[in-house]
């Protein structure tokens, strides 16, 4: 059992109405040192066995044909650090 | 003449759509999404609606059907399709069009009769209307704003593949405010507005929809005669 | 295949840690102490589950007795009023099913029935706008999935606190966008419902939802579990955490104590996995399939196998492992109190059973044989292969009674003396012109296309009419061209000034909405929002609430098929205004005769009906220009009611109207307002009498309508024969809406103040 | 100018019937090693100014009021490796 993080975002050249509108209440909420927005996808999920090379490739895979539209968006692929790690509120990690 | 509409899980206007079918004096014929078989129909439509609940992205997951691994061929082959709404971002996601289809500019789903002109009167779906004319013709969804990059727009606008525009103004922040494109062929064509609300005026604002309708119909009716 | 057959065990968790309560366990530990407190349950009601069991109850049926004994479940304290509202045998005549059913069903004629129903979902949509709402959507759409009908449109009633206060801006969008998401998704066109804002509802906005479904007569199920044998399915979604206690908490309790101690997880709605539910259950009911059948809402398992089993003859018995999970570490107490969505539980012949998995495969519809329907008069249910439920289900399906006190608000008198015939009136035209323009720009009485944009009102091809009408209208049958209208309407003002009047005046609005479209009213729902039954003042609005609407059904003869009390309605210690909301629905042998609210032609008379006199206490001028809220509600006259409804009906099958709408907030002022701007064209009117009066009275039983231009004299004769005064006041045409002798407003002046509010103040 | 990325996910115990729908299209598509997807949100932020502590909890706290429900979402906070990167087709990260 692994967990395997696909994110999905607009491409650049494509409009973002939700970024803007979020860009737009960021201001308006007084958090001025935000310039810009862009909002994407996320995925996370499960697979059986390990997320060795093979399996990325595999997944990269699945988020070409279904997770991503190439015409509009692009994606990357990677191993999450902890299978099972929970997201709590308002955590803060340094990694990237 | 027999017209499939297709079924998928999710899908909404399937019924109005074959309606709009028997209207325009043609015979609406049920297709389902797990079969691999068009059941020998000499035009398809694929319907409004959230197929797979559409939640990953309008069409996404309906494009891989097994129907459709025998229309996308029969499509490419010149077979008549026309996809409104869900059916235009299906046909986008299957690649029989170009471009895609996304959020609103104003991030809310909208119901709105929307002014529309005719541009292209050669597709297989538009030959009945004049060039330039208005229709009056619902427009409900919350991902309908057409996207492409410039080059394609460009080619679009070219080749005369913009069916249908905007009259007033894209609601929903549409690429130069188009509401529906067709193939490079005039066979297959989309658009997010949907025609067949507006089949009668007691049930939407106008008849003007029908022509779509009339215009695969009244095709078949000529070369059969 | 996606069912799995009965029994099979499914690996479990070891959440329970060999430890479960079972029913030889609850016999031998009689002192044991149980949370029955924290499940909502009084030492009282512990002490008779204790007697009906004659033993302590298991944890499993702690937890079930609770969430049914919960006022959501149990109507607990509202029974005792409710019996009112049984109708009359001249009332019920067409009704296939009435009260007591998960919807009443009414026949339309022509072999059609019709089921309709309004619930609410207000503390979850304050909790969680959007899924709270989006949920409620779902809910009321099973209930009458239930019933056997298709599921054909939806409505929403809603009310918030102040427009511009800042909770309004976060609860008011997630709500439509809930109802939006979730009913545009699932293909049920919104052909109306109401939006109003009120300081009452502040904390405690009121989402309810209506939905309408159609059958043919044949087609009526219920739910029972019959016939021993027969198999016990439970299908769609799978169990999970959601809304664990919700039944009890969420409903029952206020939010003070719910948001501090036990906040339950949120309920999640699928849309598209009811979408299935609808299709699959329809084909299962149209194969034969179905002996018996149950929406899982509120309390979930424990509601619908109790339900069923209570409304058989014999027992059920389940096992609770073959409930399939979402979350395998759920245990019975848990899975019975789940409220996941989407879920139906069916009874189905055991030779059916494999043609039921069918069906269900082909959706993509998850089905799993649970139980039995057994002989023995017992809900039985195991857990690991042990008893951890056994009772008689009729106990705790019933639920208490309370009969709890009653007292007149103490302000009641304070209230009816605060006369609002001592505020400041418009002198003058241009005074008179300001207060319309002011009213129209209220939130409460703004163009709502904000909202209604955000639904589909076109989906299915048989809407007639929608927002912005009085009444939503769809055709049911296309060769004939039958069909139906329905209307939602409730003032939490004039309630509470007097809420038997109030509620009257409620039915009085509802039913002249249907019947201004041109149809026959034929039969009534409603939900009945109110703050704590703990408050003798509270409950004495519901006595008076029940009262009103019995009294007002019996005097129009039309039925009561059902509904829904929503209480705990209340921040702190002050409840909201008493708001019931009652839906009626009509019939119109022929939808092409629909009469539309606008005025779409030229030339044609406007006649005022029915009698318009000074009654302005708790009207829109006196609360949205003065803040003021005091004296008489206007008076309602159901007999007027009736001949307006008979009056416009029978004219509407002559053929003789091109415009009618009814008057109501705001009067003859907004009325005539909202018939230029639907229309698109102004209209001249000379004011029989006092101005002031004549615009923005809010007298009952009146509407406007225009008689084709050449046909009002017929018209006329036929106000004459209906009993009904008639008075021409005017004429359509024009680009301005012209009061003789007061004042004048361009359209496009009396648009932009009507239109601009709300996308001000939502964006 | 840094770039801080914020994800969104349900919290576990809520139900994600997006998730679910793709876990389905996935196994029809024949990724059958996938058992689980749950669906979230990712939100990329441009800010004014280095991605510090400061900064970080500045986002925390509009993540917290504007970018999640707290009612039915967890979101976690971290600086993106490279401000300014952008993703993609198909890129492999094996980073968390
Ligand atoms: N205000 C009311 N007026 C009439 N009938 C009501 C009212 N409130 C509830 N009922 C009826 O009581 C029964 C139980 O209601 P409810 O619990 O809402 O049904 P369900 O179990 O289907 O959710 C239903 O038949 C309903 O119509
Ligand atoms: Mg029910």
């Amino acid at each position: 059992m692994a967990r395997v993080i696909v994110d999905v975002m607009l491409k650049p050249e494509i409009h973002d109405p939700q970024g803007e509108a979020v860009l737009g209440a960021c201001h308006r909420l007084g958090f001025g040192q935000v310039s810009g927005v862009r909002q994407g996808k996320r995925f996370e999920i499960e697979i059986d066995g390990p997320a060795g090379e093979a399996s990325l490739a595999a997944i990269a895979g699945l988020a070409g044909e279904l997770l991503a539209n190439p015409v509009i968006e692009d994606f990357s692929v990677h191993a999450a650090e902890l299978p099972g790690r929970r997201h709590s509120p308002g955590s803060l990690r340094a990694c990237g | 003449m027999r017209i499939g509409v297709v079924t998928f899980p999710g899908s909404l206007d399937d019924q109005d759509a074959a309606r709009a079918v028997r209207y325009a004096g043609a015979r609406p014929v049920k297709l389902w999404h797990a079969d691999r078989d068009l059941r020998g129909v000499d035009a398809v439509i694929l319907p409004g609606g959230f197929s797979y609940g559409d939640y990953l992205r309008c069409g996404a997951i309906a494009r891989f059907s097994p129907v459709m691994s025998e229309l996308v061929p029969a499509a490419r082959a010149g077979l008549p399709v026309l996809g409104i709404c869900n059916g235009f971002q299906i046909l986008c996601e299957a690649h029989l069009l170009p471009g895609a289809l996304t959020r609103n500019a104003g991030l809310r789903f909208i119901t709105r009769d929307v002014r529309l002109t005719v541009e292209n009167t050669r597709t297989a779906w538009t030959r009945g209307y004049g060039a330039g004319q208005e229709l009056t013709i619902p427009l409900k969804s919350g991902e309908g704003a057409y996207t492409a990059d410039e080059a394609t727009l460009d080619e679009l606008e070219a080749t005369g593949r913009v069916v249908v525009r905007y009259a007033a103004g894209a609601p929903n922040g549409a690429a130069r405010g188009i509401a529906g494109i067709c193939g490079e062929t005039g066979g297959v064509v989309g658009l997010m507005p949907h025609p067949e609300h507006a089949i009668e005026a007691l049930t939407g604002p106008s008849g003007d929809g029908l022509g779509f309708f009339a215009s695969v119909a009244g095709a078949f009716a000529k070369a059969a005669s | 295949m996606t069912g799995t057959s009965e029994g099979e065990e499914s690996a479990p968790e070891a959440s329970e840690m060999g430890c479960t309560d079972t029913v030889e366990v609850a016999a031998g530990t009689p002192d044991q102490p149980q949370p029955y407190a924290e499940l909502g349950l009084t030492a009282g009601e512990y002490r008779k589950v204790r007697e009906v069991l004659g033993r302590r109850p298991t944890a499993a049926e702690l937890a079930l007795y609770s969430v049914m004994w919960s006022e959501h479940c149990s109507y607990k304290s509202s029974r005792v009023h409710l019996r009112k509202l049984a109708p009359a045998p001249a009332q019920s005549g067409a009704l296939l099913a009435g009260i007591g059913s998960n919807a009443g069903v009414v026949d339309i004629g022509q072999g059609y029935a019709v089921t309709f129903k309004i619930e609410s979902h207000n503390h979850p949509s304050f909790v969680e706008p959007h899924q709270g709402a989006a949920t409620g959507v779902g809910g009321i759409v099973r209930d009458i999935l239930a019933m056997g009908a298709r599921p054909v449109a939806v409505m929403d009633a809603l009310r918030f606190g102040p427009a511009d206060a800042p909770d309004t801006g976060r609860v008011l969008p997630g709500v439509v966008s809930g109802i939006s998401f979730y009913g545009n998704c699932l293909g049920l066109p919104n052909i109306g419902g109401e939006l109003a804002f009120d300081p009452c509802y502040a904390g405690n906005p009121l989402v309810n939802a209506l939905c309408v479904g159609v059958m043919r007569h044949g087609d009526l199920k219920a739910a029972v579990a019959r016939g021993a044998g027969n198999k016990v399915i439970l299908f769609g979604s799978r169990t999970g955490p959601d809304g664990i206690g919700g039944a009890s908490v969420l409903a029952s309790a206020t939010f003070e104590e719910a948001s501090a101690a036990k906040r339950p997880s949120v309920q999640v709605g699928d849309p598209f996995m009811e979408k299935l539910l609808v299709e699959c259950c329809l084909e299962l009911y149209a194969a034969g399939l179905v002996e018996g059948i149950q929406d899982l809402g509120a309390a979930g398992v424990a509601c619908a196998t109790t339900e069923l089993a209570a409304g058989g003859s014999g027992g059920m018995r389940v096992s609770l492992d073959a409930v399939p999970l979402r979350d395998p570490s759920l245990g019975p107490a848990e899975i019975l109190m789940s409220e996941s969505q989407e879920r139906m539980m069916a009874v189905a012949a055991p030779a059916s059973v494999p043609a039921f998995l069918e069906i269900c495969g082909k959706w993509d519809v998850e089905a799993t044989v649970i139980g039995e329907v057994t002989g023995d008069g017992r809900l039985t249910m195991t857990w690991h292969g042990e008893t951890v439920v056994d009772i008689p289900p009729g106990t705790a399906a019933d639920g208490p009674v309370c009969r709890r006190p009653i007292a007149r608000p103490a302000d009641a008198g304070a209230l009816a003396a605060r006369d609002p015939a001592a505020l400041p009136r418009p002198a003058g035209g241009a005074a008179l012109r300001a207060d319309l323009l002011a009213m129209l720009g209220s939130a409460d009485l703004a163009d709502k296309t904000w909202v209604t944009e955000q639904y589909d009102r076109y989906v299915g091809g048989n809407t007639v009419l929608a927002m912005p009408e009085d009444g939503g209208v769809l055709r049911i049958d296309e060769q004939t061209g039958l069909g139906i209208a329905l209307a939602t309407d409730g003032n939490g003002r004039f309630c509470r000034l007097d809420p038997y009047q109030g509620t009257q005046l409620a039915l009085s609005e509802a039913y002249r909405n249907v019947a201004v479209t041109g149809a026959r009213p034929v039969a009534v729902t409603n939900c009945l929002n109110l703050g704590s039954p703990e408050d003798p003042a509270v409950m004495w609005q519901l006595a008076e609430a029940v009262r009103g609407l019995a009294d007002g059904c019996a005097a129009l003869s039309i039925p009561v098929t059902g509904g829904n009390v929503s209480l705990y309605n209340q921040t702190g210690t002050t409840a909201i205004h008493p708001t019931p909301v009652i839906g009626v629905l009509g019939v119109l042998a022929d939808v092409r005769r629909r009469v539309p609210s606008g005025f779409a032609a030229d030339g044609a008379d406007i006649m005022l009906l029915g009698r318009t006199r000074p009654e302005f206490g708790g009207s829109a001028w006196a609360h949205l220009l003065h803040g003021h809220l005091g004296g008489r509600p206007p008076e309602p006259d159901l007999d007027a009611e009736r001949r307006l409804a008979g009056l416009i009906a029978a004219a509407a099958a002559a053929g003789l109207l091109c415009a009618a709408h009814d008057l109501s907030d705001g009067g003859l002022a907004v009325a005539l307002a909202e018939s230029c701007l639907s229309g698109g064209r102004g209209c001249r009117a000379e004011l029989p009498g006092e101005a002031f009066t004549y615009l923005f009275a809010e007298s009952a039983a009146r509407a406007v309508a225009a008689p084709r231009p050449g046909l009002a004299g017929e018209f006329r004769s036929l106000c004459d024969e209906h009993g009904v005064p008639a008075e021409r006041i005017g004429v359509t045409g024009g680009d301005s809406l012209d009061i003789g002798g007061c004042f004048s407003i361009p359209l496009a002046e009396l648009s932009a103040a009507h239109t601009r509010t709300l996308p001000a103040l939502f964006g």
